[in-house]
This record gives structure tokens, C-alpha cells and sequence, in this order.
């Protein structure tokens, strides 16, 4: 039994085996209570007000700013724009900075296993400014040559939109390299963390990110929060996406000028509550520490693809070695279409994902067009490791193949 | 009838010996039906002759519910007339929706199993995926026809 | 006592009065417990899932569209999509209709009372596509005469950008006429319901609205989540606006094909615990029903419009008619600026809003810089509106003038 | 102190009868602050002679927090050097982020008591804005000098 997950009230009634923790995680006490608390005791519009609610609202929405700027190594809070979730976030970047700062025949590098979150936005900037994608190939397990990002990263090229790790295979990029190719060439990096942020310790100083997006919601936090990192000097140098309320310092009835940053990309209402959810999800991964979740997701991988081994008929994409995994397996179990494998899961109470993960080009490139995925978090336990992987041994039968 | 139960009973056997699935020789239409997001992909292929559905198979790809449906769906349609292959269509998407009859759903027999389905919005579009591509074909088929009496007159 | 405020735990507490409902609401119980049995229960990514909870939070996610269909009169659930607040449906709108259906030459008439919302982005419209924005001006007393309406919408509009009620007046416009106003020229009228929703039963099929939003936290729902309805014939001819995850077809290295009207329009996770927050707001507000809400919200007003009369020194702004205020009385002190009138109230637990209400261009016309804004809602009291007045009486002294 | 007393006991005197709101006669630089948000608008006129502000005044609208700070900050700068204006300044505004010492914020006597406005974001621009632009002053006449001087070698 793992400790942390009493701490999660979905998770309590043990017939049930969430292993879809790359599509969104489940919400610890601490956080429901915190946003609780928000709602019970300072709810009111931030930013604006004069009065001691919407102070403390400020208050708790600027300073879950700041943690959100100390948890990724940001230099300065102003650094951190609060957007609903990563998709909106890589949107802002491509509307607001690729709009304006990619030309034609600017090329933007893609990597092939790159979300559809961090390809489409690409493919709206390449489409208005005549820009080309370029796309970086991966190897057969996933990894990527730094020969071929050398080759393809050139002084053509303008953006650099890739994901720190990857939703489908799991495994983590060389982003510090990346970083340095693209900035030696003069191009800016647009790191997707969805997928690492919840599970390393991220460093945008460090990586020297230019922008760097994660979601809440795959790190504890409620739905409806996202973060974009950028920054400061290009922060400053954009205009301003959605436009709005609360995003303003003087407005006539011809132009508008914008306050400062972050505020400029916040137009509207914020999310305080969302805000405050994430700085409890924060705290809470602060309390479990890196160093425990690493390990218990490898220990769980490892476990996971020994178990998968020892069944006939499975397939295991990417890295064969479990550290290379961020807690996510994808699989196929020959001759059972996926969705039919998740089904006959479900009716064990498995929950993992089928599908193409939002990533069809690898999927494309892969030759598949669709797998499963199990993508396991610290609370995730050995226990469950052995009920899922007995449960899908029978798979192949309930399909009606002679086991 | 619990899921892993549909699936023994009634949707394996249509999927892994599937009486429809091959190419027809002499089709009178064919239609193909696509589920972008489950990558399931069928051609419905039928034999239409005087109204009459006197033929029909399907081929392609897809999950096991996408498969099984459309061959349980050709078992019921095949002999039948248009009229009747469209009402049996709209009684089966309306027991997928939840809102058919006891009784329209027995008229289905077999495929009435898979109404478990129903529950299962990320399945609903393999279920239906024959279906609705034969609802596309009659009304075609129909549109051409009314077509065609409207010049005669 | 009001029997609805035992449901608002953070107004159980009798020492504060909450008049910022404009600015946004406070959460009743049910919609904290809605939210909180969500993820206690079901908490899973919708849409792609194939397993019990991922379809039950589809259900929930789905049955909220519906439920919010319903409530604004909508024909079909598919012409709701849920962003994050007003503003950014408005800024959708503008994006991908506006963008790619006004055109050079073309008129888009904005009345000078619109938050600044309903402004900035099409501004923005008329920046890239060169047409002119044309404004509404009202009378002294907020009103817009059907002759100003008549004059100003031409064969040369393409885009009316309305509110239906003010958040600095509070008065309802006539919607349903400027709607046929804008039909009869062939454009299209953009309704901003941010502050009608929430106060008068709203029918957009009966107003003929081509596209109407509103948030849901002026509206007792959590905050980060808002709604916009558009007509199914113009949502299905919109470009996407954001792109990514979830609102895809196919996805090709150099393309894609978009899902279907709402989903186009959803991309990356959605907030499903903040629809399930919505929904329970709309069951709450419709078990309150909106004759008791006008009810309770005119004899409010009524009340303080009378006992701000007693008291010398004070500007009441905008209709002398109660009924025509939604709950929103704005006014000013004379010789006290409203930064600190609200500071003064605010030490006396009372909560209101001083500044521009993102509304600068009316507060031109109305030549005046800033001003105080008491917005009250069903759950407000006669007592609060008396302890209000008596405090406000007492501003000028606290303030240094011999009173 | 509470909010109210503040009011009664410094801001009301200073805003209402501020001794330094007028424009100064032969001002050595003039700036203009403003904050969009509240619209208070000042304008900031100093007389600094050999590194001495000699004089000093403001005129200008604004909510009452902004026009008592202003005008007590003439209080405290007039006969001061520029290094040690600017010093106050420093202080007051590491105040107002509640990071200045007990000792520090003694020094700024009846400024001190606007430490209460920390606790209020949508005050704070309003105090701050006299010692803003009083700072910026400070900032353009060192950079002028430093100019200067790096001519003269
Ligand atoms: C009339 C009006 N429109 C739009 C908005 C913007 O709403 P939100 O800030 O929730 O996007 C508001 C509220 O501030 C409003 O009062
Ligand atoms: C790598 C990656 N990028 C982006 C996203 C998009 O995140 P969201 O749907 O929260 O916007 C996801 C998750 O779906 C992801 O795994």
C-alpha cells in the first residue's frame, strides 16, 4: 500500500486501477481543500479590488505565481503566465510570437512525436507567414540523434517546438542541447512539458527555455489552470493575445495600451481558485520530492515491462530501459484493436488509454494507428502493477483467441 | 449482459468469423465509412435490385465492435427491403441514443446485445460505424430515386 | 435574513457585505459539492476515454452542455462551447469569425457602454482587416434611443458588438430589436450576456442572437469556465481557434481535419469540473428562479436608491428607474475620489468596486475618471443595503470634510 | 493604526490641505506621474541646485492616498541632497513591500504611518507615485551628471 494514496479520495476504493495519469491525474485532499478554502473564505474577483477579499484573492493568486516561477526555475514571477492549460499556452506563443516574429522562409523544427497541441499551432504560423516545418526524425525506440537535430536545426531556422518528453514512448530529450543548438543558430525553443513537468525537476534557467507550457491538471492540480513560461525580455517584446478586461492600462475608443507583463496576456476574469489548486499541487509534489517520484515510477516500469514480457502476443513501443519512461508504457496485444483491449479492461475496472494519443504523426511513423497506454504516477503500486498485467493476460482469451 | 459477456457471447464470433466479411462480385453500391479517431475503416458493399437488398458483404479494418456490428447488421438486412433496412437502422442508432422500445429492440435480435454499448460513448461510433453508412447509402440511393420519378413527371 | 445566504459558507459570515456581484458572484454550497463529488468520483480526462470514469466524465462534461443549451434557449447543445470566461469567447469570435468573415470597408458598430471586452478585440478585427468601428452613443442616462440604433447600423455593418445589460448602468438594452436591426442590413449581432445571464432569463433563439456569452463565475459557478453560444450555421463556418488536442480529426505532418461543432472549438483538456460546477450554478439559480431573483434584486434597489437619496453629496449615475439596474447601482461622492470611498467602506467590511469597471470609454463620455459600483445580488439583504448607506453616510467625515 | 484612523489623523490633512500643491515658480525639472488604472495624475516640480533640492512642489488630481503621499514626501525631501532623497525614497518604497527595518522606517516620520497601505495592491500605486516619480527624477539627473563627467575625462 502506498502511503500518499490515501491522500486522494478517488483512489481509496482499491477495485479501481487508474493508469491514465498522462491524460490527467487524480486531485489530492490538499488541493480540493485548498480551492475549497479559497471559495469559503477570500472568493472574489483578484486584481482590481478594494477590499480585503479581493486583496486576499490577489494575494493568493499572485503568490501561487511566484511558487509556480520557484518550481521551474523561473528567474521572476512576472515570468509566468497563467492560461488554462498547455494547449492554450503553446496557442499563445504561436498567435503572439509567431505571428509577429516569423517570416517567410523561417523554418520551424517539429519533432515527429511532438503533441498535436505542439503541431497544429506550428502548422496555423507556417500557414499565415509562409514558413516551412521542418520535422526531426526519431530513431526506432524514440530517442533522437543529436546528428539529426544538428542537421535540422540551421540558421533558417526561426522556432524550435519540442516536447521535454514525450506522451506516447515517455522518453525524455536532451532539451539543454536542444536549447543550445536553436540559440546558436538564432532560433527561439518552445519546450512542451505537459509530460515532464509532473515528473523531473524542471529548470527553464538551466535548459535556458525560451517559452516552456505545462497543464495542472497532469500534476495534481484542478482543470482549468495551465502555465506558460517565457522569457522576460520576449515576453515583453509581444503583443498581446486575447484581449480584454483586466489585460488594459488606458482604452479609447480607438486603441487600447496594455499593462505590463504577465497581466497583458491575462485578459478577462483570471482562475484564482485554479491558481490556488496549483500552488497546493505544487506544495504536495514538493512534499513527495522528485527524488521519490522517479523512483517509484521506474521501480513501477521496471516492474511493468518484466511483467509484459513474460505475456505471448505484446508488443512494447520505445526505450527498453524503464528510466527512460516517465512512468508511461505503450503497448499492443497482437490482433486486438486496442479500444477492444481498454474495454475488456475496463470491465476489470482498469482505466488506461487506447487511441492515438493525440500524436498521429508518430503514430503514422510508427506504423500503427492506434495502441494502448498505461501511464503510471507515484501513487500508482506494485499491487496494481500485478492485478493489470494478470488482467491483461486474459485479454487475447476474452477476445476470443485460444489464450 | 456485462461487457467481457457481449463480447464471448456475441461479438467475437462475428469478428474473428465474420459470415460477411469479402469483396461482393457485382456490387450496386458501395459506401465507405471511416472513424478518423479509432482509425476503424469499412466498405459497405451492396446488391440493391428493385428496392431489394438481394446482397451485401463488407471489408476493411477496425475494432472488434466496429467488425462485429456491420456483419450482425448485413445477418439482419440482407433479404430485405430498403424500407425495412432503414427502419431496422433507425431502431438500432436510436437503442445506441437509449431511446428505442423493448420491442424495436428485440425486432433487432442478435445486435440487440449491443446495446451494452450505449453505456460506452468512446465505442458508440464503432457500433454504429455500418449502420450509418448504410443509412447513407439508401438515402442516396433514395434522393436519386425521387430524383429520377420528379423528372418523370 | 435571507434563507439563500445559509448556502454561501463565505457569507455566512454576517460582519462582511458582499456588493461586487458584477465583478463576480460568491459559490453557493451545492456548486462546491458538485465540483468536489466530481473529482471524488469520476474525475477523468472525457472525450477519448474508455473506461468508466473517463465516461462518466464525458457524461457529466456532455449533460452540462445540455443543461446550459437548455438555459439560454439554445436548439441544439452543440452550438455551446465552453471557454474560459466572457472574455475569451469574445475574443474567439473575434478571431476566427471576425478574422475571416469582416472584411475591408466593412462597419462593426460597438456601443460606448461595452466592457472593455467587447471592445479591444475588435479593435483588433479592424486593425487586420481595415474596417471601421462605428460606436453607439447613449443618452445621459445610459439608454440608447431606436433612432441612434437605426442611424448607426447600415448596410455597411457587418458585426453589431452588444451588451445586454451595462456593468457600470446595469440597464438592459433592447436586444431583440438591434438584432433585427442588424438582420434587416444583413450583419451579425454579438451579444455579451456577462451581466444579463446571471439576472434575467435569457432566450437566445427568442433575442435571435447569432452569438451570445456569459461567464460562469458572475453566475455562482466556479471561476474558469464561460460559455459561448453561436448559431450551429456560423460555428460550422469558423476556422478553428485554438488548435490541438482534442478538437482534431485527422492530423497529417503538413495538415489537419477538424471534429465537429462544439469540439472544433475545445482544444486541449477541457475544464469538465468547471462545466460541472456551471451545471449546478444554472440547477441553483433555476431552483431560485428568476422572478425571485428580479424580485429580491429591483426591491434592493429600489431600497438603496432611496437611502442613497438621503444622503447629501452623492451622484447616482444612469435610469432613476430601479427595475432598470440589475442589481447595479454606480455613483460617487462628491470630492472623494472612489479608491477611497471603497477603502473606507472596506474597513467596515463592505464590499464594493471603485475605478473605470474596464468600461474607460463610457466613463469618458460620462466625464467622469473613476466611480464607485455597489452590484448586489438574490442573496443580498434590505438589512445589508441599510448598514451599506450608513456607512457610505459617513464617508465624507471619515474623509476629513465636516460631513 | 487603522485605516481609518490614518485617514483622519494624516492623509485628510495632507490631501485636503497639502502645503506643497502648487506649481513651483522657476522649477529645475518637471516630471509627470501617472497611474492608468486609478487615473491619478501628478505632476512632480523640483528646484535641485548643486546637488540640493532646494524646493520643491506638486499639483495634479488623485485619490487621496496618492496627493497626502506626495505631499508628504516634499515634507521629508526639501533641504535634503539628492543621494539622500533619493535614500528616502528607497526606504519608503522597500516600506511599502514590507522590506524595510523598524530603524529605516522611523526615519521617515509621518511617512511612516502609509505602511498600512502595503496590505492594500490597489492602494499602493497610488502611495508609491510621488516617490516614483521623484525617483526617476533622481535616476535621469545622476545619469545626466554621470554624462557629464565622463566627458570631462
Ligand atoms: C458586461 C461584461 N462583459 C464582459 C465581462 C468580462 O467577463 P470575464 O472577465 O469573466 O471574461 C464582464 C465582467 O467583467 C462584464 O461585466
Ligand atoms: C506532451 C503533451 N503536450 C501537450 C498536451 C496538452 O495538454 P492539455 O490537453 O492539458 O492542453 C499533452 C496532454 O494531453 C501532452 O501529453
Amino acid at each position: 500500500m502506498n502511503e500518499y494514496k490515501q491522500d486522494f479520495p478517488i483512489l481509496r476504493d482499491p477495485n479501481y486501477i487508474y493508469f491514465d495519469n498522462a491524460a490527467t491525474t487524480q486531485r489530492p485532499r490538499q488541493v480540493l481543500d485548498a480551492v475549497e478554502h479559497f471559495y469559503q473564505t477570500e472568493n472574489a474577483n483578484p486584481l482590481r479590488g478594494l477590499y480585503e477579499w479581493s486583496v486576499r484573492a490577489t494575494d493568493a493568486y499572485e503568490g501561487a505565481r511566484e511558487k509556480t516561477a520557484k518550481f521551474i526555475g523561473a528567474r521572476k514571477a512576472s515570468e509566468i503566465v497563467f492560461t488554462r492549460n498547455a494547449t492554450e499556452s503553446l496557442n499563445l506563443v504561436a498567435y503572439s510570437w509567431g505571428r509577429t516574429f516569423v517570416r517567410e522562409g523561417d523554418e520551424i523544427v517539429v519533432s515527429v512525436s511532438e503533441h498535436h497541441s505542439n503541431i497544429l499551432p506550428w502548422q496555423m504560423v507556417a500557414k499565415e507567414t509562409g514558413a516551412k516545418l521542418v520535422w526531426l526524425e526519431c530513431e526506432a525506440d524514440g530517442s533522437y540523434k543529436m546528428e539529426e537535430i544538428e542537421n535540422k536545426i540551421t540558421d533558417r531556422t526561426r522556432v524550435v517546438a519540442i516536447a521535454e518528453v514525450s506522451n506516447v514512448l515517455g522518453q525524455p530529450k536532451p532539451i539543454r542541447e536542444i536549447a543550445a543548438a536553436a540559440h546558436r543558430h538564432g532560433a527561439i525553443i518552445v519546450v512542451d512539458g505537459a509530460q515532464s513537468a509532473p515528473h523531473r525537476r524542471v529548470d527553464v534557467t538551466d535548459m535556458d527555455a525560451d517559452f516552456f507550457v505545462f497543464s495542472g491538471h497532469k500534476l495534481l492540480a484542478p482543470m482549468g489552470i495551465g502555465v506558460l513560461y517565457g522569457k522576460a525580455e520576449l515576453l515583453e517584446a509581444m503583443p498581446p493575445f486575447l484581449t480584454g478586461g483586466e489585460m488594459i492600462e488606458y482604452v479609447t475608443r480607438e486603441d487600447a495600451t496594455y499593462a505590463e507583463v504577465p497581466h497583458k496576456f491575462e485578459a478577462g476574469t483570471v482562475n484564482a481558485a485554479g491558481a490556488v489548486g496549483l500552488a497546493a499541487a505544487i506544495d504536495y509534489v514538493g512534499q513527495v520530492g522528485f527524488d521519490f517520484i522517479s523512483e517509484q515510477e521506474e521501480k513501477l516500469t521496471a516492474l511493468l515491462m518484466e511483467e509484459l514480457g513474460k505475456i505471448p502476443h505484446i508488443t512494447v513501443y520505445g526505450s527498453k530501459d524503464p528510466a527512460d519512461h516517465c512512468g508511461i508504457v505503450t503497448f499492443n496485444v497482437d490482433g486486438c484493436h486496442p479500444h477492444d483491449v481498454a474495454s475488456i479492461l475496463d470491465a476489470d475496472h482498469i482505466c488506461i488509454r487506447a487511441g492515438h494519443h493525440c500524436a498521429q504523426p508518430l503514430l503514422q511513423y510508427m506504423k500503427v494507428s492506434a495502441t494502448c497506454r498505461a501511464s503510471m504516477y507515484f501513487y500508482n503500486t506494485e499491487d496494481e502493477v500485478y492485478r493489470f498485467t494478470a488482467s491483461l493476460a486474459k485479454v487475447r482469451e476474452e477476445l476470443g483467441y485460444g489464450s | 449482459m456485462d461487457l467481457k459477456q457481449m463480447y464471448r457471447e456475441i461479438v467475437n464470433e462475428h469478428n474473428l468469423h465474420p459470415t460477411h466479411k469479402y469483396d461482393l462480385e457485382q456490387p450496386t453500391v458501395v459506401l465507405r465509412g471511416v472513424n478518423p479517431s479509432c482509425g476503424d475503416d469499412i466498405s459497405l458493399q451492396l446488391k440493391i435490385e428493385d428496392g431489394m437488398i438481394t446482397d451485401g458483404s463488407f471489408n476493411g479494418s477496425g475494432c472488434a465492435i466496429s467488425q462485429a456490428s456491420a456483419d450482425m447488421m448485413l445477418d439482419l438486412i440482407i433479404g430485405k427491403s430498403e424500407e425495412e433496412a432503414q427502419k431496422m437502422g433507425d431502431i438500432f442508432l436510436r437503442m445506441i441514443k437509449g431511446e428505442a422500445t423493448e420491442e424495436e429492440i428485440e425486432s433487432l435480435d442478435e445486435a440487440a446485445a449491443l446495446q451494452n454499448v450505449s453505456h460506452m460513448p468512446a465505442r458508440v461510433k464503432c457500433v454504429q460505424l455500418g449502420w450509418r453508412t448504410m443509412g447513407e447509402i439508401m438515402k442516396e440511393d433514395q434522393a436519386s430515386h425521387a430524383d429520377g420519378s420528379h423528372h418523370e413527371d
